[in-house]
């Protein structure tokens, strides 16, 4: 049974307390951020490889009521996951699943891959969520905390969040707790969505449209690419499953 | 706070005005939201979206400083729609009091103003006396003098499309506000407000303050569950530091510090004591010779007695009317009339108005003594940018300061709740403790005196001094000790034993306290009661949250302050699912009442407030020093060159300072016509001394930015992450451009105004990120409390050609 | 309500939670092994129970006030029934635990004759009447005699009709609501039965009640041995002597496993066990957890600490 | 009933009547091996109050050898029931800063740096400053005659982050001087 990250946005209040969390159980080094060229609280201003999680913001106005979305990113590990498809064509399980939890594991021998390679990986990706070590060579993004679930304990930015936002367990449990939690907010929020959860095992509730959140926050969002062989190959899985799922 | 932050949940109506809840007090906001999920409706009403508009039932932007034409305006709705309590308003408010013939107002000033000193007679303001001294009144509110018709006529002027003008607030949204709120006028119904300096931090701010006590007590909001005026107050002690009193003009407990008129103990005493002839006022204040002579006795200890009027003569007297606050020190250090001094735990070179002028009269001192637990624009300023330290005469010290997990003692919480930490950790590397050092410094001072003599070596001598700090023996002083045996209600206490209550202490000296208002928290019986952690409670003090047997809170363990005005004149609770006291089978249960006496129909009772020379609650305001009503004036700096409500544009009685360096823009002046209004950011503190050196927590905001609506920004072709230079009459700063939606523009006097933001929260000691927001703002300061108008100023913002304080 | 309940705290399954405890720590095998059955025997009989078992009263608040739990002066006859159920259920697994087979057609002899009612028989567990259970003890084994079956000692009988008692009274308990106060309760005894708690646990956080802050949990509850209810106590204090100075308490822990710890109180040199719920995904079920706990015992009584609360799992040779 | 709550005490864990897990014939040795191996750490649980806001959540901290190693929100302060916001929680982050000030620093007038000076030097230093300004510039009386016995030169601005007993010492302790120019975040 693979373990479920629920994701609530319409709790954060952006505190960013899991962002934080996450740097300190990897023990991450702080970027050197300004907000030059930037002006704006989503700081980093992009995953990279010392930040595995990152709270995005983003406004607009929706007639005069202004909206103010928060969305912490981060790896979906994905039930059926591209980018270890496109992976496996290089190096063969550089990128593994865990059985027993379902997560999405970039392993040492990441450190293999080319940049050419890298970038495949990442563009296979429809949360454009894998980032490269710079230094190491090695590809980054969240590692569901392995360590610390596999001795029975949750997720560091789970354990951190004090709103209720970050959720953590069986993948039962967890699409339970979204679809209740899906009634209530539309109540107030009647658009409001699960962002594509039978594909991942992070599941997001939006209570806005997903491209007032982030370019990636759901998988149709992201950008249709000139598609070399093998990503083709990877995206091809996904449509399949889902009817044979539909199917069984 | 007049409750507590739990009592919060218990209300149906949250105005939150003047602070960002959500985002500087979140705990807080967990039980706006808990109200929020019982039906409440939340509303803030704040010039900038935050993370507590968004968590709002509804966001209402207006323009800085004029929170009293939106409240006014609020007033008058709810006299016009008759929304208001009327039982409360007549029995337990002022409304009903005769005020003098002298009284007037015209054209934006109250009678007695003096165009010279910039001052009131407030003797012009008094209410009319019967012949035994007591005041005339008139329940059924018709007498034309009346405080309840005056307060109508007053706020007549405040209609919806003049507060809409001004305060660049849709009709529509106020509208929304008024009804909302006002429908808190049912006695089963409250309101609460909360705010922060938001509206303390204006030249008019307790006079906002002011407008949200007239609606509550319009309301009948006062002294209920769920009601009340609660000041979220900022910083981490802030309501004890203000209690203990660091601060000129008050001595602790609330009292007036001793001027040059006041020559002897019996002159004080006599100024200080109010007398009321209604036999129906409790008047507590007329209780103040006992606390006070028990201060002196805490504070000169044997040598204080009563033929030497405790001591009296070794205080120092202020000089009458004089302002000894840090707009007016700073300003006589920049003249050169202060030699030296001590800043521990405070960065007024980032904090503090006009920073420009601050910093370089810094410069001027002999010595200073700083303590801290990090560098700070404060203790490093002899090597600020742009200085020669070569050039710098100051001697500095800097010792290092303990945090709160490396020292034990109590503080106090915004709800007046006593709270006792315990030391978690030894200081870390030398530092020590602010009671060490005070303790060891003015041992070493005395010792100096008793050696080799000196001016006025007594006021010293005499003092009752420690010979070491010991928190918890301090704490005991500060509740007080019998000076000999006594008998209180038939128990004997021995001298030295602690005194069970205020009401034990006494003017003869045989008591001691270091505050009346904290005597009965560390007691014989009970012990330290800021340590108490049970949980226990009554099912009726359950149902609204109260938890009389956690820790213990001034005055007397009353949770919720004058919640006599939340029963009738039978002791019955107006609203009897959430009542706070109650009459029952001859005495009071739930919460602490204030005061024992049986309900009023018993003839035996007492005005429900007791705090106020006459018992009721003060509609009409006499004390203040800018007059007994609110009254809409602009801020000193302003976008707009007249006042909609009246002749007189800014407050007639705001202080100021005037060097060479403090400039003000005049109203409506071209060159600054933007609104600045400044502000905390959530991952930093204050300014920023502590978090800026967490480097996880400067990478999530890590340079000073300033926040313009995407109108400004086309307007003055800024493009969001641009450098841009915001300059106001005094100075100027770097700030990166954040064009967000968050920010409005507004609609005032017919035209367009817009307002920016900025957060203080970054200086040159953390190299790259921006410097002192403060260097745009002036000093201006609330003639009541000299606090600076910090929330507006005027400025104008332009793209930066290059950045010198910013790392690009 | 904003707190959770006993029925709401969701936890893994006995089996499940025993097997992740040997994999974690093998040396706890045959242990688990051994009390397997009786445990996950409880767990199958309390779900089945659940749909009848007959709800316990309401608590008066003046009982309450003066420390005497609810059961007290009650006779467990509305039980009888699930009582009865229990016995036959319960039975096998015990009688091979205890190595004492036809143990319970001894009780089942015993109550025919003498018109009780498995109420009466499991009723000196809630009074404790330790003599009463001797006296039955001694009237089976002239029966047992009879039939040349092992002998019955007290302390056999007593876990016997322990565990018979145990299913039921959980049931029961567990309907109960999460009290809407707490502090009312200062007795280190279960405020529903009256027996001494198992252990102590640190509640999990809570998503729950508000959009924005949830609680950080940490609570600190005690769970029955008996009856398996939790109930909150301080977390600041000892729960046997009532200590809150922090210079006198302290925590002992194994370095790799925080979350399970010793509380030692150095002012009664007492000591109880306590699980930080919050550092487990599962939540393991939580009539394993004083076995699973063993070694923290042993450490305990290795270094001279008394068990606040005398269990089977503290009784250790060395007594 | 005949019972008294008392009574229950005696029957110590119910089914433990006399019944040891050594009487069911279980084999106690390799948990015994196992707990023998164990490292045991030991930490105490201090209650403290958060330095940030005024809603003043009260949080726990853990001590392990006089060093603070975790910090959570204590569940029974019925204001933060355990929570703490991200603030709160950095607080331990903030605790073991590298940036502190670490000794008492002294810089001489026109100097460019700073001294690393004793507590003892420093303080003694103080406090002759401190006496040498009261006795230059202290005022006995004001122009009229009046008794004011004050010390204008000298200020005390700060702070909120005192105790309350660091603050009524403090308010004593300048009041004793003479001082009157005296403030802090309150007016702010």
């Amino acid at each position: 049974m693979p373990k479920t990250f629920f994701i609530d946005t319409s709790r954060c209040t952006a505190c960013r307390g899991c962002q934080i969390a996450c740097k300190e159980w990897h023990e991450l080094p702080a970027n050197k951020t300004t907000q030059f060229g930037w002006g704006s609280h989503q700081n980093p201003q992009d995953l990279n490889s010392f930040n595995y999680k990152l709270v995005r913001f983003s406004e607009h106005l929706d007639g005069d009521v202004i909206r103010w979305n928060f969305f912490p990113d981060q790896c979906r590990h994905c039930v059926s996951p591209p980018c270890k498809q496109v992976g496996d064509m290089t190096h063969e399980n550089a990128i593994v699943q865990d059985k027993a939890t379902g997560a999405v594991l970039f392993t040492e021998a990441t450190r293999q891959f080319s940049e050419m390679d890298f970038e495949d990986i990442r563009d296979a990706c429809p949360y454009n969520i894998p980032r490269r070590d710079p230094k190491t060579g090695q590809l980054t993004k969240c590692t569901m905390c392995i360590d610390r679930v596999r001795s029975g304990m949750l997720p560091a930015c789970v354990k951190a969040c004090p709103t209720g936002t970050m959720n953590f367990g069986e993948r039962e449990d967890m699409l339970k707790l979204a679809a209740q939690r899906l009634e209530r907010v539309r109540k107030n929020f009647p658009e409001a969505m699960l962002a594509d959860p039978e594909d991942v095992n992070v599941i997001f509730l939006l209570t806005d449209a997903p491209e007032n959140y982030h370019d990636y926050a759901v998988a149709s969002l992201a950008p249709v690419r000139p598609m070399d062989r093998k990503s083709f190959l990877a995206v091809l899985g996904r449509p399949l499953r889902r009817i044979a799922d539909g199917l069984g | 706070m007049t409750n507590h932050w739990i009592d919060i949940k218990n209300a149906d109506s949250i105005l939150i005005m003047g602070s960002n809840a959500a985002e500087h007090h979140p705990i807080s906001f967990k039980w706006v939201l808990r109200a929020k999920d019982a039906g409440a409706t939340v509303m803030h009403v704040d010039p900038k979206f935050s993370r507590t508009s968004a968590r709002s039932d509804f966001h209402v932007p207006l323009r800085s400083g004029t929170d009293i034409a939106f409240l006014g305006g609020m007033i008058h709705y709810i006299l016009e729609s008759g929304s208001y309590f009327k039982k409360y308003v007549a029995e337990y408010t002022n409304a009903g009091l005769v005020v003098g013939k002298e009284y007037g107002f015209q054209d934006g000033l109250f009678t007695g103003y003096d165009p010279k000193t910039r001052l009131y007679d407030k003797s012009k303001w008094n209410f009319e006396l019967d012949e035994n001294g007591v005041p005339l009144r008139d329940v059924t509110l018709q007498h034309p003098r009346c405080v309840f018709q005056l307060m109508r006529r007053h706020y007549e002027r405040y209609s919806l499309d003049k507060v809409s003008a001004t305060t660049g607030v849709s009709k529509e949204n106020l509208r929304r506000v008024y009804e909302t709120f006002a429908a808190t006028g049912k006695p089963d119904k409250a309101g609460t407000v909360m705010y922060a300096l938001g509206w303390t931090q204006h030249t008019v701010g307790v006079q906002n303050i002011r407008s949200a006590a007239i609606i509550q007590l319009l309301l009948g909001n006062i002294g209920v569950a769920g009601g009340g005026i609660n000041a979220l107050r900022g910083e981490p002690n802030v309501q004890g530091s203000t209690d203990h009193t660091l601060l000129y003009h008050i001595i602790p407990g609330y009292m007036a510090m001793p001027h040059n008129g006041w020559q002897t103990y019996e002159e004080y005493i006599k100024a200080n004591t109010p007398v009321s002839h209604d036999p129906l006022s409790a008047n507590w204040w007329q209780h103040k010779p006992k606390y006070f002579a028990s201060l002196l006795k805490a504070w000169y200890g044997e040598n204080a007695t009563r033929e030497n009027e405790f001591c009296y003569e070794l205080l120092p007297k202020i000089e009458k009317g004089e302002d000894y606050s840090y707009m007016f020190l700073f300003d006589r250090m920049y003249q050169n009339k202060i030699r030296g001094g001590i800043i521990i735990g405070l960065n007024p070179m980032n904090s503090v108005p006009n920073t420009n002028k601050v910093r370089k009269a810094l410069d001027n001192l002999d010595w200073l003594v700083t303590a801290e637990l990090h560098h700070s624009e404060t203790t490093d300023n002899w090597r600020r940018p742009g200085v020669d330290p070569k050039k710098n005469k100051t001697e500095v010290f800097l010792l290092p300061s303990a945090h709160r997990l490396e020292k034990e003692g109590s503080v106090t919480n915004s709800g007046r709740w006593l709270l006792w930490h315990y030391q978690a950790i030894k200081p870390g590397y030398e530092a020590r403790n602010f009671g060490q050092m005070f303790v060891d410094m003015l041992n070493r001072v005395r010792n100096l005196y008793a050696k080799d003599g000196g001016v006025l070596p007594e006021a010293l001598l005499k003092l009752d001094w420690p010979q070491s700090y010991d928190a918890e023996e301090v704490c005991r002083r500060i509740n007080g000790h019998f000076t000999r045996d006594t008998e209180i209600k038939g128990k004997l206490y021995k001298k030295g034993q602690q005194v069970p209550s205020f009401t034990a202490l006494a003017d003869d000296g045989s008591t001691s306290s270091l505050n009346w208002l904290y005597a009965g928290s560390y007691t014989e019986e009970d012990g330290n009661k800021s340590k108490r952690r049970s949980a226990e409670q009554t099912p009726m003090q359950a149902k609204i949250g109260l938890y009389p047997n956690w820790s213990w809170c001034w005055p007397v363990n009353r949770r919720i302050l004058y919640n006599r005005a939340s029963v009738d004149e039978q002791g019955r609770p107006f609203n009897p699912a959430k009542a706070v006291i109650e009459w029952k089978n001859g005495k009071w249960v739930g919460d602490v009442p204030d005061g024992g006496w049986p309900p009023l129909a018993t003839g035996k009772g007492r005005n429900p407030f007791i705090m106020s020379r006459h018992g009721y609650g003060q509609i009409f305001g006499p004390g203040r020093q800018d007059g007994p009503f609110s009254e809409h004036y602009e801020p000193v700096e302003t976008p707009v060159n007249s006042n909609l409500f009246s002749g007189q544009l800014s407050s007639p009685c705001y202080k100021s300072v005037s060097s060479e360096m403090d400039l003000l823009a005049p109203p409506a002046d071209p060159r600054f016509p933007i609104v600045l209004t400044t502000y905390n950011v959530t991952e930093h503190w204050c300014g920023g001394g502590e978090t800026r050196n967490v480097p996880n927590l400067l990478e999530t905001e890590p340079q000073l930015y300033v926040e313009i609506s995407p109108e400004l920004a086309k307007e003055k072709g800024i493009k969001n992450g641009e450098g841009v230079i915001i300059e106001s009459i005094r100075g100027r700063v770097e700030a990166i451009a954040m064009v967000t939606v968050r920010m409005r523009p507004l609609k005032v006097h017919g035209r367009i105004v817009h307002e920016i933001g900025m957060p203080f929260c970054f200086g040159w000691t953390t190299p790259g990120t921006g410097d002192s927001t403060n260097r745009l703002t002036p000093s201006v300061g609330d003639p009541n409390t000299t606090i600076p108008e910090y929330k507006a100023s005027c400025v104008n913002i332009r793209k930066a050609d290059k950045l010198t304080e910013l790392a690009t | 309500m904003h707190t959770r309940t006993s029925a709401q705290l969701r936890t893994d399954s006995v089996r499940s939670s025993l097997q992740r405890l040997c994999q974690e720590r093998p040396a706890y095998q045959q242990l688990a092994d051994v009390f397997a059955p009786l445990l996950e025997c409880a767990e199958l009989l309390r779900e089945e129970l659940a749909p009848t078992c007959p709800a316990l009263p309401p608590h008066a608040q003046t009982l309450k006030g003066q420390g005497i739990p609810l059961l007290i002066g009650n006779d467990l006859k509305t039980w009888d029934q699930a009582l009865d159920q229990s016995l036959e259920r319960m039975a096998p697994v015990l009688e091979t635990l205890l190595e004492r087979p036809g143990l319970e057609a001894l009780l089942r002899d015993q109550m025919q004759r003498s018109g009780r009612t498995p109420a009466d028989l499991v009723l000196p567990l809630l009074q404790g009447d330790e003599a009463a259970i001797k006296r039955l003890a001694t009237e089976l084994e002239q029966d047992r005699k009879d039939r040349d079956e092992p002998a019955i000692d007290p302390g056999r009988l007593g876990f016997f009709l322990h565990h018979v008692l145990s299913p039921v009274l959980s049931t029961a308990a567990a309907m109960l609501p999460e009290p809407a106060t707490w502090g009312d309760w200062k007795e280190p005894v279960c405020p529903v039965c009256g027996c001494l708690p198992a252990f102590a646990s640190l509640s999990p956080r809570e998503p729950a009640h508000t959009e924005q802050i949830v609680s950080g949990g940490g609570r600190k509850h005690l769970h029955c041995g008996l009856c398996g209810h939790h109930w909150r106590i301080r977390r600041d204090a000892c729960p046997g002597c009532g200590q809150a100075d922090s210079e006198q308490r302290e925590l002992l822990y194994a370095q790799d496993a925080a979350r399970e710890r010793i509380e030692v109180c150095r002012a009664c040199n007492g000591y109880a066990l306590c699980v930080d719920l919050r550092e487990y995904d599962p939540v393991p079920a939580l009539e394993t957890v004083p076995l699973a706990l063993l070694h923290l015992d042993m450490v305990a009584r290795e270094r001279g600490l008394r068990p606040l609360f005398r269990s089977i799992w503290n009784v250790l040779p060395q007594d | 009933m005949q019972c008294n709550r008392r009574s229950f005490l005696k029957l110590a864990g119910a089914g433990a009547v006399g019944l040891s897990l050594g009487q069911l014939g279980v084999d106690l040795t390799p948990v015994e091996a196992y707990a023998a191996q164990l490292k045991i750490d030991g930490a105490k649980e201090i209650f403290t109050v958060c330095p940030f806001c005024s809603v003043s959540c009260n949080a726990i901290g853990y001590v392990k050898d006089g060093k603070l190693v975790n910090t959570e929100g204590d569940p029974d302060y019925p204001v933060n029931e355990g929570s703490l916001c991200a603030k709160g929680a950095a607080m331990f982050t903030m605790t073991t800063s590298e940036h502190r000030v670490k000794k008492p620093l002294y810089r001489a007038p026109y100097s460019d740096k700073w001294e690393e000076k004793s507590w003892e030097w420093v303080m003694d230093r103080i406090a002759r400053r401190v006496k040498e300004t009261r006795d230059k510039d202290f005022i006995l009386k004001d122009e009229h005659g009046n008794t004011v016995n004050r010390l204008e030169s000298m200020f005390l601005l700060g702070t909120s982050h005192a105790d309350n007993e660091e603050c009524a010492l403090a308010h004593q302790a300048m009041r004793g001087l003479g001082v009157v120019h005296m403030d802090h975040q309150a007016r702010i």
